[in-house]
Parts: C-alpha cells; structure tokens; sequence
C-alpha cells in the first residue's frame, strides 16, 4: 500500500574489527591551541561549537599552546606527572596481585589517567566527587593511602568497606570520593542532588559526577541532567569518552549526536570538550567549570577525549572486539609520555629522573603492596568477620537482622 | 490535640519537622506552590520558601536520585512520589542505591530520606492510582517500610521516619484521607473528625517505628492487617461475630514479631488481610513467620484475604477490593478448620 | 575557606499565579509563514533554528503563509474543522457525564485538539500511534465509533477494555492506537521500538510517540532518544507542549533548555517547533516527518507549542495555581476558531454553517452517549463481569488464577 | 544429542529458535558482536546479522521498552539484562507495561518478550553481580518466571519461553553456566559434559513452563529448591543422610503446585532453599502455599534456607551463601522436631 520502498534497520558498527589495522586519520583532531576560552559567565549558546571542538593545551612537540594553557608552579607540574605514573604502576601491580589470585577482580586505567589525576586540582577540600569504578587518579592525586586502596582491593580486615565490596569501589568521605556503586551513572543525579544540597545549605562546596561515554545512555543520566538545568546546582557533570563500553564502541551510546558533549545542549548547559589524554587542557577546563559552579553560575557538562588502552576489567579480553594495536594508533597519544615530553622540554625533568622516579614510585606501590598483604589478601583468609556482614544494613540492628546473625552463627 | 484529617496530620508532620530541623527539604511533582495533588504538604512552600519546598520535573528517579544526593550531603529530604504506582522508575535508586549505601561503605556516607506515597484502590482509580507495592520493598534489606491506617500515627510515624537514620518508604493508604473506610462502599466515609485516631498533637511528636498496635483485642483469631484493611477487619469481625483480635501491623520492616506471636500463641488462628496481589505480596512473609514461630499453636491454616492476582480493575474494583465478606468468610472457616 | 560567596538555590517560578492579570507579551511569537521548509532529507545541525522558533501557517488574518503552507482540498479542510469541533463537544458532554456521576473521571482537550487532529492526517492505514491521554484526535479524525470510546469511558459491557481501565484510556489496534498506560513516558521507547520492529521486518510502517511538556523529564524520554538516535528507526517523537503538567509550569521541566524542540539537538535528531493551534501547521509537519520516517531517513522530534485551556482532569482545578483568564490571552488564540476563519475566508464555510455543523455534531455525539447509556453507565451496575478481570492476565490461565477466580465465587 | 554447557545450550536455544522463526530478535548489551559477556549468544550475530542480533545502548529500561514496541508489533524479542542485578532501570517497563499490557487492553495489544538474566552469587561479583531478584517479579501479576538448573532445561525452557505468547523473566544461575555446584566452594567445579543433564538435543525441543521435577525421590522432608540451591540441596541430603526428596520448580511462577503437594503430604517435612534475601523472598509464597494446602499433613514447621537480609558481600560471600551444612542442619531440625 506504500509508495515507498521497504524499511532497513540501521546498526552503527565500528570501521575496524580484530585483524584490521588500526586507523584514526578519520577521527579529527584540531590543532592545540585553536580552541577559545570563553568568560566563566559566558551565554551557553555562544558556545555550541566547543562540543564539537577538542579543548588541547600540550601540542605535538610538548608545549602549551592558547588560551587555555594555565600556568603552573614547577612543582605542580612534576607533581601531576607523579600522580600519573602512580596510579600507572599502582594499577601494574593490583593487575599482577589479581592474576596471583590474590583478590577476585581489578579495573585499570590505562590511558586515562590524566583525567582523574588532573581534574581532582581543581577541586577544593569539602567538595565532593561522584566517581565511577575509572577514577581512582581522584584519590592517587590527593595521596590518598595506597595502602587503604589495597586492602579494600584485598578485602582483607582494614578494607574501609569491611569486605563487602567488589575491589576497587572505594569510598572516601573525608577525601570527597563518593562510594562507587557497581550500577552504572545511578551517581549522576546523587552528584547533581548532593550540589542542590550545598546551594539550599548556602554552603560554598561543589560536587562533580562521573560516567563513561557507555553510561551515558542510561536512564540517570538524562534525570541528572534535567535536575541540573532546571536548579541550576553547582556540580560539573564529567563524561569519560574512552571509545568503549566493554565491546560496545562509543557509536552505539552516541548515535547521530555527534558528540557527547552535544548532550548537553538540549538542557542548555555550557558543554566543553577536551583532549583526555593533556594533563594541563583537562586541569584548565576543570577550573573553568569548577569557578562556574562556585560563582553560582550553574552546571558544566565535560567530555574527555581519550580511549580505553587496557582490557575493561580483569574479566575482560579486548583482542576479541577490537584491532590489537589500536591502542598504539590513538591520536592523542599517551598522557603521562606527553607529560613528560613537556616537562623535559621545559627543563625541569630528564630522562634519568623519570626513571628514578619510577623506580621510586614502584618501591612506593610495592611497600604499600606488602602493608596491605601483611594484613591479608582476599586467599589469604583474613577476610573481616562474617558477623559483620550484619551490621550497617541499618543504623540499628533489628530484632529479625539479629536473630539471622545468631542462625548464622554469630 | 486538634482534630485532623490524615492529609492535615501528614502535613502537619512535615511543618513540624521543617519547623524543629533545617535539614529537612520536602519536593515532589506538584508539592511546591500547589501543595501536592493529594494536599499532603499544603501551605508548606509559602512558609519555608521554595529552596526547602519545591516542585520537581515529572521524573521519579531523579526525585529520588538528587535525595540520595541530598542525604549523603547530610540534608534529611522528606520526598513524595505522587502514587505509589509511580515509584518504578525510581526503584533502581531506592534498590541499588538507598538501600545499599551505609552498608557498602560501612557506614561512611548514609541516607537519611523518606519516600512517601499514597497506596491502595478503592477510589476507581483504575490499575496505575491503586496498587500497594508493598513487597516489592519489604524484600529490600536496607529499607523500612512504614503504612499508618489513621492521622495520630501517620503524624508519630512520619515525624520517626524523617528522623530515621535510614531510608523509609512511607505509604498512605489513600482511601482513608479522609475518613475510616470499612469495606462497605455504599456506605460514606465517616470523617476523621468524629474518630478518636483523628485527635492528632499539633506540636511535635513522634512513634516509634517497628511496634504494631491492637485495634481490637480479642480471643478467637488473630487478624493481621495494616492501613485500610485494619478497618476492613474490624467491620468484618463484627458482621461474623468472631471475637477477632485485630493488629495493625503499621510498620512490616521491621516487624513487630513479638505482638504478633504474642495473639497467635493465644488463639491458634491467624488470618492475614492486604489490598495488593496475593503471590509474593507482604502476606506470604507473614504467614510464613507465624508457621515458623508460632507451629505449634496453631489450629488452623493460616489464610490470606488480598487483592486477587490481576491488575486493579475499574469497573470491577469492589470485586477486586477485599471485602468484609470476604476477609468474614476466611473467619469462618479458620473457625471451623 | 572559600573566596567565594555563599551558594543560592535556583527554582524556576511562572510569573503569574492566581490573581495576577495574564500577560504572555514576552512571549515572542514568529510571524506565520517567517519560517522555512528544508528538504525532507536535510542535515539536522543545518535546521538548528526550527527548534526555537515557532513553524506557523495560519496568519492573523487566517491566510496560509510561506513554505509550510500545503494545499488541501477543500472537504478535507473542512472535515479537518468538523473533527475539531466533534472532539470539543464530545469532552463537553463527557465532562458532563462524569459531572453527573456516570463515570469516575474525565481528561479533556480544549484548545489542543489541532494537534492530534490534524497529525492523523499525516499517517496511513497501519501506523502506530503511541498516545497519551489527550489524543482522543487520534480516533477522532478517524471516525472511530464515539460510542464505543463512551463504552471504554463508562466501564461497561461494550468497553473494548473490559472496564479494566481509567476512563479515556483507549486501546485500537485496528485505528493505529496503542493501548494508553496511565504511566508517564513509558510509551516513547515502546514507539521507537515499534519503529525498528517495522524497519527489522523491511516494513513501510511507521509509528509516532507522544508525551507532554511535563513527561520529557521522565528517564524513558531519553532511553527514547537514545535509541531512535542510534538505530534511526521511522518514528515521529512528538512533544505536546501546553505549558502546564498539572500545577507545574512548563519551566520546571524544560530548565535552562530554551525549548523541548533543543533537546532533540543533543541526538542528532532534527527537531521542529510548530504552532500546535494551527490545524494547517501541524499537518505540514507531520507530513514532512512523515515523509523523513518512510524513506528512512529516521526520527524526527516535533515540539508542538499550545495550551491546556481546561483542567489537568476532572480531579484539578487549575484556578489554584494559575490565572483564570490565563487561556483566553494565549497569544496562539484557539484552534477551532482559527480554522473557522480560514475557512469562512475561503469562502467554502460560513458561521450558519458553523452554528449548523455544531447542531449536527451535537446531536452525533448525543446519539452515540444514548446507544453508550442503553448498555450501560459505570454508576449503572451493567460493568464487564467480575469473572471477566481474571482472563488477559495470560493468554491461558495458569492454575493459582482459575482457583482464585473460584475463591471469588466465579 | 550433544554434551552442552548451559551456556551453549543457552546459545543453541537462541540459535534454533531464531533458525524457526524470523521473528525471534536477540539483543543486549555487548550482545552482538561479542556475543555477550557470558558468550550467551555467540554466533548469533554472524549468522543471522545485525538486523536480528544487535548491540545496544547501555539502557536496561530502553532495552525492555523497545522489546515492548517490538513484541506488539508482532516481532518475538528476546534479550539480554547483563546481570539481573542490573535489571531495576527496567522494572517499570517489565511490571507497568509488559507485565499489564494485555489485560489493560483485553487482548488488543500482547506482548511475547523473553528478559534473560545471570542470576545468584558465589563468583565472588560482590553486591552487584550476584543477586537472584526472583520474588520482585513473582509478585507482578502477568509474568512468569523461570529458572532451569542445567544445560537441558535451560535449552528446553528458553525455547518455551520464546514461544509463549506472555512476558518471561528468564534467570540463569550463573554459578552453573560451566558445571554444577554443589556449595562446596573448595572443590573444582564438575564439567557439564560429564552429566546427564549436560545432554542437550541439538535441534529444536522445548519443555513446558509450569512443571516441576523431583531430582531425588524421597520420603522424609521435601526440599523445594530451584537453580544453584537444587545441587546444594542434593549435596546437603546426603552429607545428613536424610532421605530427603529434592523437587527442582524450574518454573517459579506459574508454579506447579500438584508436584508439591505430593511430596509434601507424603513426607510431612519441608525445607525451602534459595539464594535470595530472606523476607518477602519467594520462599515466603512456597512456605505460605504449603501451610494452606498442607496443612494438615505438617509434622514440623516449615524452613527456609536462605540468604541473609543483608547485601551480598565481597568478602563474606560463603558465609552468605546457603551452603550444604545449613542446609543439612534445617532438614535435621525439620526431622526432629
Ligand atoms: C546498570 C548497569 N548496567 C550494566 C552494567 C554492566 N557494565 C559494567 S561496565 C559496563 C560498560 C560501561 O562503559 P562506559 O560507561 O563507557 O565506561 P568505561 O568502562 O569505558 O569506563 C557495563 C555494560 C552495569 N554495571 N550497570
Ligand atoms: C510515571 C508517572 N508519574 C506521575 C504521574 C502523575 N501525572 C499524571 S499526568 C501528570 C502531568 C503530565 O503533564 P504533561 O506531560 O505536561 O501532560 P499534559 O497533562 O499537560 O497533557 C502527572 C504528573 C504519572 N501518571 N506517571
Ligand atoms: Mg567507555
Ligand atoms: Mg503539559
């Protein structure tokens, strides 16, 4: 009865599978530099283009280039790289302790650690971070105790989470780390709702979210973002677009959008994208966002450019979903390699203090290593008590929580 | 004391408890300048302001999610879902999140909030303004649920809720706003001004949660029920004349075991009363403890009076509704059995 | 520790509450005819501005204006005003009937019955509507029996719903109308997946979602968009913007937004906004999305922009919360009389023939409530059997319902 | 017949059913391509194409709601939730819509829709991979619910599940995708291939829904088990030299009741095992069933095994898990009292 042709179903798919070679020359990156920096008040619309740009600061031969290159104390400098290569070997080595046996699962951050590590400067003491299991560089850039992060990775008895949790869901209240939940982007509306809590406390503290570029298809995300258009909270909503959702490219979360950031402007929220994997472009738009929020101006929505080099978790193979070396291929290159190029260039590292300083990080991460081991392992059997496992389910433990601790034996 | 419906004394609720606590923010779809589609939080945005009374976009789990938020922040939100056959959307929030918060960290972060909701039918309110998700809850460890059956406890209890600790679902029993309703449909509400539970502090008071009250003391079977089904109960001991004893159960988690195994030790017969579907509903817990706890006394199979297992009907409504010959009939034959 | 000020909490307010004098002067209304009509296959970044200006037809002076004006012969123009007119007298009586206690509730049209009308028009045999309570148009500009929609109002023995559900909640397959829920938003996804059912099976159909101003905060909204933007599917998202979701003004929903067409930006969908009192306007809309979902080109978001004259239902009463006088101001005057005079204009309608077509369409809708009322009312005891609600729980009815229907004496 | 993992015939249920019928549409979360984090329906992809086997955003509720859209097209989807821990964004759509929608509209609109989801605990997933959420969709009136225990059932019930004209929830215990599990966590795991029920038709074949079976006839106490608990209850029966009769429900909802009685009347004794919090878990209806039709025939209170109310820990998980020895100290209990 139509005069039109059939219907087909349209399924994005991404360019390359394993046994292609890996090619970016599509993806375009635009030159350092080149993107604006608008006033922190600035309307909206006027920068609709910056979803659609790359934010970068460090340019191809390591200098910082445009209006957003911030200036940095030396010390700042060589201190962000550190955090880099921390959470680097930190991650080498919870991998090789998850292999061991040693605990039961472990999500790196290969690649991406820039962004945590760099974001967590623009931060204050009292503001609060809503991460998801990709952020630990939020904790690492506070000199966090790796120690803690190991024995909750371990479950052993100083594990912070008593054991309850899957390793590397931290909490931490006092370092404004939200206790990461294993359900993905349900922190996003808890991030806008803990920021309109500071605004209708008067307080002056901010809030920030975190969801992969995956996550973003998830129901939450869109009430976080209607919440914070309508009350205008002051909390910066971060997207971590590292190409992958587990063996899903990013096509499919993304459709015709564009981009991620684009989301953002059908709630009228100032969207900025920027270059993942460039420590200063990722410090230098958190600050802008960050100012915006303490000035009450409202939310800022944030994607960062980067890609997932590593495996999505322990349990995880990517060599079956995507070309080997396209890792290797990613444009935006390394970030801590970056990093360290700038700070060569600059005169205030070398090569031989980068391997010192990664020898000492090691000797750092593996003293932790042994702390925590000494206290346990999750084999080692130094688990915390099965009767804990009944407390804090509620404040007050009711007669029938009782009654089963003591069935169990307890 | 004041005469008060139960709208007025969960209002009053709230005004109390904004009133004693900054803390508290109350929100929802329509509870701001309109004062909420049922009035349950009228005059309260003219008095604390729109930054502690507000309305929100039509979105259950943001609602829901942003008092996560809130809680964790160390605010205590007070929030309402407009029908209780509207809190799924929020239900991955109050599951996955809420529930789970203090125990996941061990108690690092927390969350103080309360979630109210009008339940139950009897208001031809058709299959999305009747149900009483109940169960659905109860089966969440990590979360109370709460359902006064008049003004004087909807006012105690909501006041316990919003200073609990934890999160609390808060379920109102509709049919009952305005007045005790007993099963009889043709009949009119009797208003809550002429009942004694409608005699309602104006100040600030609170119960405490996880105790059950005895409506009705009695010696031949033990009636649990809870909102309008307590009244349901009543009319229905009487017409059978069956010297029931009746317990409002007001809070199911945690459950006041003892009062229920105190009656059934006592009369060897129980029979559970709920509006909402029968399999897997909060009367398979029930009767499940009373076989546990209370075997050996028992006389009789313990029987479920519920809504059947369709969707809430309109036209069939007093069909679907448990009636008093109904919950009469399982009476009856707990009697005889 | 702050050096910035304390934080404030931002809640969007109407500016006028009851008692205030309406006044909708800052609302910019574009002139008819001032926007353009871009090629059904047009890039969606190129038609950014048809999401925030108004697509009119219809001018002041009730000429059709500019490129979306379409060329309709004259007994479709003028069945187009009679279905408006037979929507309007039939909520009149059926508010009426629900006055009089013959059913429990009621949700009426007035000034929106352009919208579902004129978009029917648009749609073939075999379309699927997915509506919301307040497309009663749907049907109408079909000629669906207005008695057997009294049927499913009054609960009784004819009700194709069986009295199962709230009154005006419709279900017709036959007529392209997906069974109403009474559940908000819910309907969007089930539409898209519709759609890519239809495009899976190499189909021509396509169908249409519907939601309010109010319901696109809802988190289906965005599963909605995110898969209509990923798989392209023929599907028409409409958004009915009547500035009210019960007491909430429209503000609270939209945020910081501009206008619900934006949110389509952020999905690459292409997104219009369009003078929802405008028969004509709306049926060349719909059209063009029409044409875009059957040669697959994809989804196409369309905000229509009117204004709940009446109450939310018969359970509101809006002169609570809003200025009574606010609907007679709304600057995009009623639909009804602005067709009346195009066609008046035309020459091809008169107001005998107006004050005559209302006579007629009386007494049709008073023969249809009398053939309804004979089978009976809700308060009338003639209601589907109590033996009839335990069937449709399942195509077979399992053993636990056969015994439960037994325990309610069937 | 072929030895089959349950992960295999899972796939191979997919696989024939997609062979018989151009309707069948799979999709997920890493689904197509991949062809799921557990493999589940690997192939399938290359085989039929993207058009019938696809990836899909991470939106658990867009998911279910366009496989509403599709189902009352005509179309038969059957897709994947990643974890049914994750299954809560969709709750609305499964219970509001699918569960609701060919009662609301007596027919007009139905909706065949198979959800599948790995079930239950003891792969150390932590709170959010190890869930059994059975009893929330128990309760939804409208759905029916399943749980195999093994690569034969699996396959034969996922076909049925595909053809049935209604909503399923479809739960695989994942502990068992590789082999069966008797609770003792220190000994390797027995492969599906060396065990009968690892012996799948690799055609088409289906069983009903609605059917229990006795996976160990006997005459002291009845256990009803379902999922992982039926080979932690066969390992529990005979540590404790009990001769305990073993009923595998298969299908929790519509239940087959007449299977239990049997027992149940022959031995006088029952213990329900499952892996779910315990209040207002599905063993609340079992146990609550039971006492109504059995009542008479009881010699002991009913008892429940099950997960604690409390989260499902990291650490603590075999502490949490019902394992054998409590299973073993419930049957002793039930045949001593
Ligand atoms: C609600 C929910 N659905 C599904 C999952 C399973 N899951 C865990 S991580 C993941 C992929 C997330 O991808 P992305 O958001 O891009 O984050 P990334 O892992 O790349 O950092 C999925 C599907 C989950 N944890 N929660
Ligand atoms: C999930 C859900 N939440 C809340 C409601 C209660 N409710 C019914 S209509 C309505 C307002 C909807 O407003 P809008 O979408 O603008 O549509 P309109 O009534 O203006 O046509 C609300 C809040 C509901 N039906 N479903
Ligand atoms: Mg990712
Ligand atoms: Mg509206």
């Amino acid at each position: 009865m139509s005069e039109f042709p059939p219907l087909t179903f349209n399924v994005p798919a991404p360019e390359l599978r394993p046994g292609d070679t890996p090619d970016f020359s599509g993806v375009e990156i635009p030159r350092a530099g080149s993107a604006r920096r608008p006033p922190v008040d600035v309307d909206p619309k006027e920068i609709r283009d910056l979803a659609f740009t790359i934010i970068r600061v460090l340019s191809r031969d390591g200098e910082p280039t445009g209006d957003w290159a911030v200036e940095l104390p030396d010390d700042e400098l060589v201190e962000g790289l550190r955090h880099m290569m921390r959470l680097r070997a930190f991650d080498a080595r919870m991998l090789m302790a998850q292999r061991q046996g040693k605990t039961s699962f472990y999500m790196q951050h290969l690649g991406e650690e820039a962004i945590a590590c760099a974001f967590q400067k623009a931060l204050y003491k009292g503001d609060m971070n809503f991460p998801t299991y990709r952020q630990a560089g939020l904790l690492i850039a506070q000199d966090y105790p790796m120690k803690l992060m190991m024995c909750q990775i371990y479950s052993n008895a100083e594990d912070p989470n008593h054991g309850r949790q899957l390793p590397i869901m931290y909490s931490s209240k006092e370092y404004g780390f939200f206790s990461i939940s294993g359900n993905l982007s349900t922190q996003y509306p808890q991030a806008v709702g803990w920021a309109m809590a500071s605004a209708i406390s008067n307080d002056t503290r901010i809030a920030a979210g975190w969801v992969g570029d995956g996550s973003t298809a998830e129901s939450d995300y869109h009430a976080a973002m209607v919440f914070a258009s309508t009350y205008k909270p002051p909390v910066i909503l971060n997207v971590v677009n590292n190409q992958w959702a587990i063996s899903t490219f990013q096509g499919i979360a993304k459709g015709e959008s564009g981009t991620f950031a684009a989301r953002g402007h059908g709630f009228g929220i100032p969207s900025l994208r920027v270059d993942g994997n460039d420590y200063l472009a990722v410090l230098a738009v958190a600050r802008w966002a960050a100012e915006r929020a303490r000035r009450n101006l409202g939310p800022t929505l944030i994607e960062y450019v980067t890609y997932r080099a590593g495996g999505h978790s322990t349990s995880d193979d990517p060599s079956a979903y995507r070309p080997k070396e396209e890792g290797d291929a990613w444009p935006l290159g390394d970030p801590i390699l970056r990093m360290k190029g700038y700070l060569i260039r600059k005169g205030i590292w070398s090569e031989e203090r980068h391997t010192q300083a990664e020898a000492e990080i090691a000797d750092e991460v593996l003293a932790a290593q042994k702390e925590a081991e000494a206290i346990g392992t999750l084999s080692s059997g130094n688990a915390p008590s099965a009767r804990d496992m009944f407390e804090d389910v509620f404040e007050e433990m009711p007669p029938h929580l009782i009654k089963q601790r003591q069935e169990a034996g307890y | 004391m004041a005469k008060m419906t139960m709208i007025e004394a969960i209002q009053s609720a709230h005004d109390t408890a904004m009133e004693r606590d900054e803390r508290v923010v109350v929100y929802g779809e329509d509870v701001g300048f309109f004062g909420g589609v049922f009035r349950c939080t009228a005059g309260l945005q003219e008095k604390y302001g729109p930054t502690r009374c507000f309305d929100t976009p039509i979105s259950e789990s943001g609602i829901v999610g942003t008092a996560i938020g809130m809680a964790a922040y160390g605010l205590k939100p007070c929030v309402e879902i407009q029908f209780s056959d509207y809190v799924y959307p929020a239900y991955d929030q109050i599951v996955s999140e809420a529930a789970r918060l203090r125990h996941r960290c061990a108690g690092d972060f927390t969350c103080p909030l309360v979630i109210r909701m009008p339940v139950g039918g009897g208001i031809f309110g058709g299959q999305t303004h009747s149900q009483s998700p109940e169960a659905v809850f109860t089966h969440v460890c990590g979360l109370k649920t709460v359902m006064p059956s008049n003004p004087y406890d909807a006012k105690g209890l909501l006041a316990a809720a919003i200073e609990d600790p934890d999160p609390v679902i808060f379920m109102e029993p509709k049919r009952l706003y305005n007045g005790p309703f007993d099963g009889h449909h043709e009949n009119p509400v009797v208003p809550w001004r002429d009942h004694d539970l409608g005699e309602v502090p104006e100040g600030y008071f609170s119960l405490p949660l996880g105790r059950a009250e005895i409506r009705r003391p009695g010696e031949q079977v033990t009636i649990l029920a809870y909102g309008t089904m307590v009244y349901v109960a009543q009319a229905a001991a009487e017409e059978a004349g069956i010297d029931a004893e009746i317990i409002d159960l007001r809070t199911l988690l945690p459950l006041d075991m003892e009062t229920i195994k105190a009656s059934v030790v006592k009369t060897g017969r129980c029979v559970i009363v709920h509006e909402a579907t029968r399999t897997s509903g909060f009367g398979a817990e029930l009767a499940t403890l009373v076989q546990e706890e209370c075997f050996y006394s028992l006389e009789a199979p313990i029987q479920r009076v519920t809504g059947w297992d369709t969707p809430y009907p309109h036209a069939q409504e007093w069909d679907y509704f448990p009636s008093p010959a109904r919950v009469g009939r399982a009476l009856q034959q707990s009697m005889e059995a």
